[in-house]
């Protein structure tokens, strides 16, 4: 069940944005880990939608690109334009561990770099992967609900 | 006139946003509320629009043209008020037709971008919309065939003081058909997927996926327009009750907006309670479908003869 | 009951009796067809008391309560369990599609109510202006027959061919006598009581209710 | 009368001014001196007029003769009918011409279109032969509606079929494709003419005159009339392009110069549809209520198979062509309507069908001329009618595709354009026929209406396709990439047609009380529709204001833009990459094709269609698993023409090569059959008397 609304988040939130944003999921590499959490936060025990996020399938949609995973070579180039893609005012989650600092995966010969390395990011979320809760209190604060 | 375009334009997103709420609370979820469409909306206007590269003037002008037509019909149809001004100026075939040219500007909006989800879903659209098309204006034959009039006023105010006759397969066979229809146009399941993510079971969204801040608030609020007065013209057509005649004072008018709202809530909330229990329909499985629609009227009509 | 009571009621039964048979052609779920079945049955149950009831002729009612509980219940009853007992739940190929059958019930349609015109104007009254239905019904029905594969779309097809030739029965005249109809209601109950057992050999013999399949009997 | 005597004395003044001689132009003199006597030679150069000058001056004597016409045919339709009678011009019967208004009609927008054809003729260079042709064209065109003996009659339409046989082959040495289509038009069309001449001839065996008004006091047994009605009906509909007889259709306005399609497809197909009504409803004072089952069901039938195959087709003179047999299927739905609404005492019922049915003559004609200039400006554009090589002409044409969009709104019957007014009649007229008309109309008119329903929603897919896969997105081929736009005459050609267009499609009330004079002529009941802006059916309730919708869109197209223009923040509109999934560029091969728009469609409607396609699979030689090569191919058959045509013509082909035997090349043999079937025909003669 839905649980009761927390206190007022600690960030009021991107003020254009006014309690409605758009979400598009990029997986830059990710061990799927995160997306397992991704799925039950939009399920019905965590229900982000509740606070105004919503997944939409197209960038241009989109408010914030929630990116998962350390960017691989062959994902750089693909997450710049996803991230150009989207109309400004934009946000770019970087969700779990890898995607901050390419967690274990730091080095590796496939890896270009964490997700701040190839687009601005706003909103960090650690863990591996991080809970919900944690993915739930970003959104919050981007939200503003 | 203009009660009813309000009506009808602040109302349709408290529609969409009324059936995401039951959708969510039938799936256990809380819900982001009726008012979340709303606030979609001002944040897409507040985004900015983007000309992709190779679009051209009718990739601007399609989201205009798509709320335009919808607002020249809410204007048309009687929804609150059976007396509207642009009476006798466009019947229900003018109505089907408005509809229709919306959904060309938005194929052609999406065709207009040259990517491939464009096309699809323009060219699905087109398939959608050719086979509708018959069906809503063999529906219409066999509802004016009664009344011996297209014009939807007419039509309204008699069935309205006879409410006897709505029980009579014609109208019983005409009200399946055009149900089917309604889902088929406004994009809902088991004809397309409103919140798919998919984009190879895509119709709708599928040729909107370019646009973005100001054009797609325009191209949402529109659908949740045509959503909202196809639920009341269905309703209006079926249970006209409550609607108010020519020169019908403040309170009826009063009356009238809420048993419009209360219709069209209700059926919205059939209809997504429906969603809920039902999965979409494979792509090439709609047109059977829509054949049964069609086949549908058309028994309306024989019926309207057969027990005349 | 009152005369524009009775028509409409009579009109909205026979709406619904030819939308159940229209529908059946529409669905490939064997077992929506089965429920489809049903409610015509109801429907046409319906037809018949709503007849006795504007008659005020009791047997008639009665009648009607009856033949809607044979073939709203325990046919369909009996159909279920055949479609339990393993049959394939659907529909799969027919011979003519789906959307193109349909097509063809416009036309149907069309020929039924051609045709009974002249039956109508003999006696211009609510119920005989109701035939041209009963006979698109009939035509359905055969037209179920001819087109579907499965064993039980067959017994489904046969049975709505029964149902419409009741219904035109029961509207043209007051009905016929008691005595008749039971025997009738027996005869198809044995059928459908035959065509199980021929199921149920079927099922054991090739696997499978194709009626396809029977053509490798021959020679 | 003296404008009509002009506008053909102009049309064959067009044809002498181009048989004047020509000059060479300028720059292709040899570079070398004149010869001996070259300063003569030079001076009668300087006199002879250049190419350009002489199709400036022929183009504009015919858009003359074709507006002298179009004034002629209105004062007609309005009143100030004209006869002559010219006893010397033929022999026998003599020529005997008069314009009332159901002639005026024709005559007027047969006019229409010329003015718009030659204006648009000018700029695109047609050859020798197409200059002289086109505008006898237009004087056959104009002399059949004016026709008032079956002897001009006749003559009329053989000139037309013979120069229009004449402009289809026009380019047959660029195209070899051509011959083939002028071969399938010959036969066609003169088979079309045998018809309507023995009918014809049958019909003035029986009257004391070939005059039309000796032939409609002509008492003639039902067996008779039966007969004549039948023969030349089969006539009118080969040469309006109905099923099926349409064979013609979509491969004769392909092969036809660009600005002689538009002349063929909104003037001359009408003819077709002219001699029904007059034949039919005029000089045979309708007939049996099974003729006008027999028409309608004829125009249910084109009209979806024209639109079906229409929506298939990838050839965009193709399409239009089906979607010409569409029109006309719609058109005869609505004069069958009328013919058995007539029949059956239904008058103004029948009135209302037959205006629905002329307005949607004028109304086909004025969008069809419109797209097939705009089709030949991009087929002289960029090489190709290929719609699935087309694409991105937006930018290289703009004014083209513009116009095409506004032809396209109107073909697609959606409002705000022409064609939805059309059909809202023919609807209404079909709608309301019901209670009234027994059995057979009850049966008749839900199956009209399924069929006319149909055709309207697949109509808007055909235009969609032929507009969004054809003009919008990027290129797919070098011509459509290489593409400029068309010369200014052509452009003002277009303007002209998609004009009067928006005219018929904002004011039709202004040209219906003009239609009605027509209408009345045949089928006296009044008039069906009156109104000023907002149009209304006198006999029945409905009404509907065209001009009144467009003006509420417009307005909402501009309050819309402002409303959103004022809450938002951010004015700026960035220029972005199209959304490619973020991987590599998108190509013009990701588009989606004509093919693939219709594929859906085909798909639905496979088992009317019967699509056809080949696989082939080639593998490497060492081993059947590896492919090296997967060809496919699809293709839509027209199935008329592989069901019905394919056959006979096979039949004839085995009969002529079994003759062959017979003409082994032996001069006696040759003589000797005259000889047996002289002395043959003797005996028989010999034994009779």
């Amino acid at each position: 069940m839905a649980e009761p609304p927390l206190e007022r988040a600690k960030s009021p939130g991107v003020p254009e944005l006014a309690g409605s944003v758009q979400i598009r999921h990029v997986d830059a590499g990710s061990c799927n880990g995160c997306e397992v959490e991704i799925a039950s936060v939009f399920g019905p025990v965590y229900d982000a939608e509740r606070y105004g996020a919503r997944l939409v399938a197209s960038p241009r949609h989109a408010d914030a690109l929630l990116v998962t995973g350390p960017v691989t070579r062959n994902m750089e180039m693909a997450l710049r334009r996803t991230y150009e893609a989207v109309p400004e005012p934009r946000r770019v989650i970087a969700l779990g561990d890898c995607a901050r600092d390419c967690g274990v995966f730091a080095g590796a010969y496939g890896v270009a770099g964490a997700v701040g390395d190839v687009v601005p990011v706003d909103v960090e979320v650690p863990g591996c992967p991080p809970p919900p809760e944690a993915i739930i209190e970003a959104l919050r604060g981007m939200t503003g609900r | 006139m203009v009660l009813q375009l309000l009506v009808v334009a602040a109302g349709a997103p408290l529609l969409v946003g009324l059936m995401r709420q039951i959708r969510a609370r039938l799936e256990g979820r809380a819900g982001a509320g009726v008012r979340q469409p709303w606030r979609d909306l001002r944040k897409l206007v507040r985004k900015e629009a983007i000309a992709p590269h190779g679009t051209g003037w009718l990739f601007r002008a399609a989201p205009p043209l798509l709320a335009g037509t919808t607002l020249v019909v809410a204007a048309a149809v009687p929804l609150v008020t059976a007396d509207s001004p642009l009476d006798g100026v466009a019947d229900l075939f003018a109505v089907a037709a408005l509809l229709a040219l919306g959904s060309v500007a938005l194929a052609l909006g999406g065709l207009d971008t040259g990517t491939a989800f464009g096309g699809m879903g323009a060219s699905r659209e087109m398939t959608v919309l050719a086979l509708v098309e018959p069906t809503i204006l063999l529906a219409v034959f066999a509802l004016s065939i009664r009344v011996g009039t297209t014009d939807l006023g007419a039509i309204v105010i008699a069935t309205a003081s006879s409410p006897l006759s709505l029980i009579s397969p014609v109208s019983l066979l005409a009200a399946v058909a055009l149900a089917v229809v309604t889902i088929a146009e406004s994009g809902r399941i088991p004809v397309d997927n409103p919140s798919t993510h998919l984009e190879l079971t895509m119709i709708h969204e599928a040729m909107i996926l370019e646009y973005a801040g100001p054009d797609l608030a325009l191209i949402e609020w529109a659908s949740a327009m045509r959503l909202t007065v196809m639920l009341g013209l269905f309703a209006g057509l079926f249970a006209p009750f409550g609607i108010a005649t020519a020169g019908a004072g403040p309170i009826a008018l009063l009356v009238a907006v809420v048993a419009f709202a209360v219709k069209v809530a209700l059926l919205g909330g059939v209809l997504a309670a429906g969603e809920v229990f039902m999965a979409k329909l494979r792509l090439f499985r709609i047109p059977e479908l829509l054949a049964g629609s069609f086949l549908m009227a058309l028994l309306a009509v024989a019926a309207s003869f057969f027990l005349a | 009951m009152t005369d524009p009571l009775y028509v409409q009621t009579l009109d909205l039964a026979c709406g619904a009796f030819l939308l159940t048979g229209v529908l059946v052609l529409w669905r490939r779920d064997l077992a929506a067809i089965i429920w489809l079945f049903a409610l015509q049955g109801v429907a046409l149950g319906a037809l018949i008391a709503v007849r006795g009831l504007h008659e005020a002729d009791v047997e008639l009612t009665v009648l009607g309560l009856g033949v809607g509980l044979l073939r709203a219940v325990l046919l369909p009853y009996l159909m279920r369990r055949a479609l339990a007992a393993g049959e394939e739940g659907r529909e799969a190929r027919p011979h003519v599609s789906v959307a193109a059958s349909l097509l063809v019930t416009a036309v149907l349609t069309m020929i039924a109510y051609a045709v009974s015109q002249p039956l109508v104007r003999l006696a211009p009254t609510p119920a005989t202006q109701a035939v041209p239905i009963a006979l698109t019904v009939l035509l359905v029905g055969f037209f179920v027959l001819v087109t579907r594969r499965r064993a039980l779309s067959q017994v489904v097809g046969f049975l709505l061919m029964d149902n419409a030739i009741t219904a035109a029965a029961f509207l043209t005249t007051t009905g016929v006598p008691l005595v008749v109809e039971l025997g009738v209601s027996l005869d198809v109950l044995l059928a459908v009581l035959a065509l199980q057992v021929l199921t149920t050999r079927m099922r054991a013999a090739f696997g499978g209710t194709d009626l396809d399949e029977l053509r490798e009997l021959h020679d | 009368m003296t404008l009509y005597a002009w506008a053909l004395g102009l049309c064959l003044a067009a044809a002498l001014v181009a048989l004047l001689p020509t000059r060479a132009p300028a720059v292709l003199r040899p570079t070398g001196a004149p010869a001996a006597g070259g300063a003569v030679a030079e001076r009668v150069r300087a006199a002879t007029p250049t190419v350009g000058a002489i199709t400036v001056v022929g183009g504009a004597v015919t858009a003359a003769a074709g507006a002298l016409a179009a004034v002629a045919g209105v004062r007609a339709m309005l009143g100030h009918g004209w006869s002559a009678w010219l006893p010397d011009l033929l022999p026998l019967g003599g020529v005997r011409l008069a314009l009332d208004p159901l002639g005026g009609l024709f005559t007027a927008v047969t006019g229409g279109v010329t003015v718009c054809a030659a204006i648009h003729g000018i700029g695109s260079g047609p050859a020798r032969a197409t200059r002289v042709v086109v505008p006898l064209f237009v004087a056959a065109l104009l002399l059949v509606p004016a026709a008032d003996g079956v002897g001009a009659f006749l003559f009329g339409w053989e000139l037309m079929a013979m120069t229009s046989l004449l402009l289809v082959l026009a380019e047959h040495r660029e195209r070899p494709s051509v011959r083939k289509a002028a071969l399938w038009y010959a036969v066609m069309t003169h088979l079309g003419l045998v018809t309507i001449l023995c009918g014809l001839c049958y019909l003035a065996a029986g009257a004391v005159g070939d005059g039309f008004d000796q032939l409609r006091v002509a008492e003639l047994s039902p067996a008779a009339r039966n007969v004549i009605f039948l023969t030349t009906l089969a006539g009118f509909a080969a040469k309006a392009g109905i099923v099926p007889l349409h064979v013609w259709l979509p491969r004769a306005y392909p092969a036809a110069p660009g600005h002689v399609s538009p002349l063929m497809s909104g003037a001359m197909v009408n003819m077709g549809v002219y001699g029904v009504v007059r034949v039919g409803l005029d000089l045979l004072r309708g007939g049996p209520v099974w003729w006008w089952w027999i028409v309608l069901a004829l125009g249910a039938l084109s009209a979806l198979y024209g639109v079906l195959h229409a929506a298939m087709a990838t050839d965009l003179k193709r399409l239009l062509g089906y979607s010409s047999t569409e029109n006309m299927g719609l058109v005869l739905i609505g004069v069958g309507a009328a013919g058995f609404f007539a029949a059956d005492g239904a008058g103004p019922l029948a009135a209302l069908a037959l205006t629905a049915a002329l307005l949607h003559v004028v109304n086909h004609a004025a969008f069809k001329t419109l797209l097939f200039q705009a089709a030949g400006s991009v087929q002289r554009a960029t090489g190709t009618r290929d719609l699935d090589a087309l694409g991105g002409l937006r930018t290289r044409m703009p004014y083209t595709t513009a116009l095409f969009a506004i032809g396209a709104l109107c073909a697609s019957a959606l409002p705000p354009g022409n064609g939805f007014v059309s059909e809202w009649l023919l609807l209404q007229s079909l709608i309301h026929a019901l209670p009234a008309s027994g059995v057979a109309g009850a049966v008749t008119m839900p199956l009209a209406v399924g069929a006319i329903a149909l055709t309207a929603g697949l109509a808007v897919a055909t235009f969609v396709k032929a507009f969004g896969v054809g003009f919008l997105a990027r290129p797919r081929g070098p011509g459509a990439e290489r593409a400029a736009e068309s010369p200014r005459t052509a452009i003002y050609g277009m303007a002209l047609a998609a004009a009067a267009c928006l005219f018929l499609a904002l004011n039709p009330t202004l040209v219906l009380p003009a239609l009605t004079e027509a209408v009345t002529e045949v089928i006296p009941a009044g008039r069906p529709v009156t109104g000023e802006v907002t149009l209304r059916l006198t006999t029945i309730t409905g009404s509907i204001s065209p001009i009144l919708i467009a003006l509420a869109l417009a307005g909402a197209m501009v309050a819309v833009p402002a409303l959103v223009g004022a809450v938002a923040t951010r004015r700026v509109r960035r220029a972005a990459r199209l959304w490619d999934c973020g991987a590599g560029p998108v190509s013009a091969r990701m588009e989606y094709t004509a093919t693939s728009f219709a594929e859906p469609l085909q798909r639905v409607f496979v088992d009317a269609l019967q699509p056809e396609s080949a696989i082939d699979v080639t593998a490497v030689k060492e081993s059947a698993y590896l492919v090296r090569r997967v060809r496919f191919r699809a293709r839509v058959p027209d199935r008329v023409e592989r069901r019905l045509y394919e056959p006979v013509l096979a039949a004839a082909v085995r009969l002529g090569t079994g003759a062959r035997r017979l003409a082994d090349g032996s001069v006696h043999r040759y003589l000797s059959y005259g000889f047996y079937a002289l002395t043959g025909v003797l005996i028989v003669l010999a034994v009779i008397s």
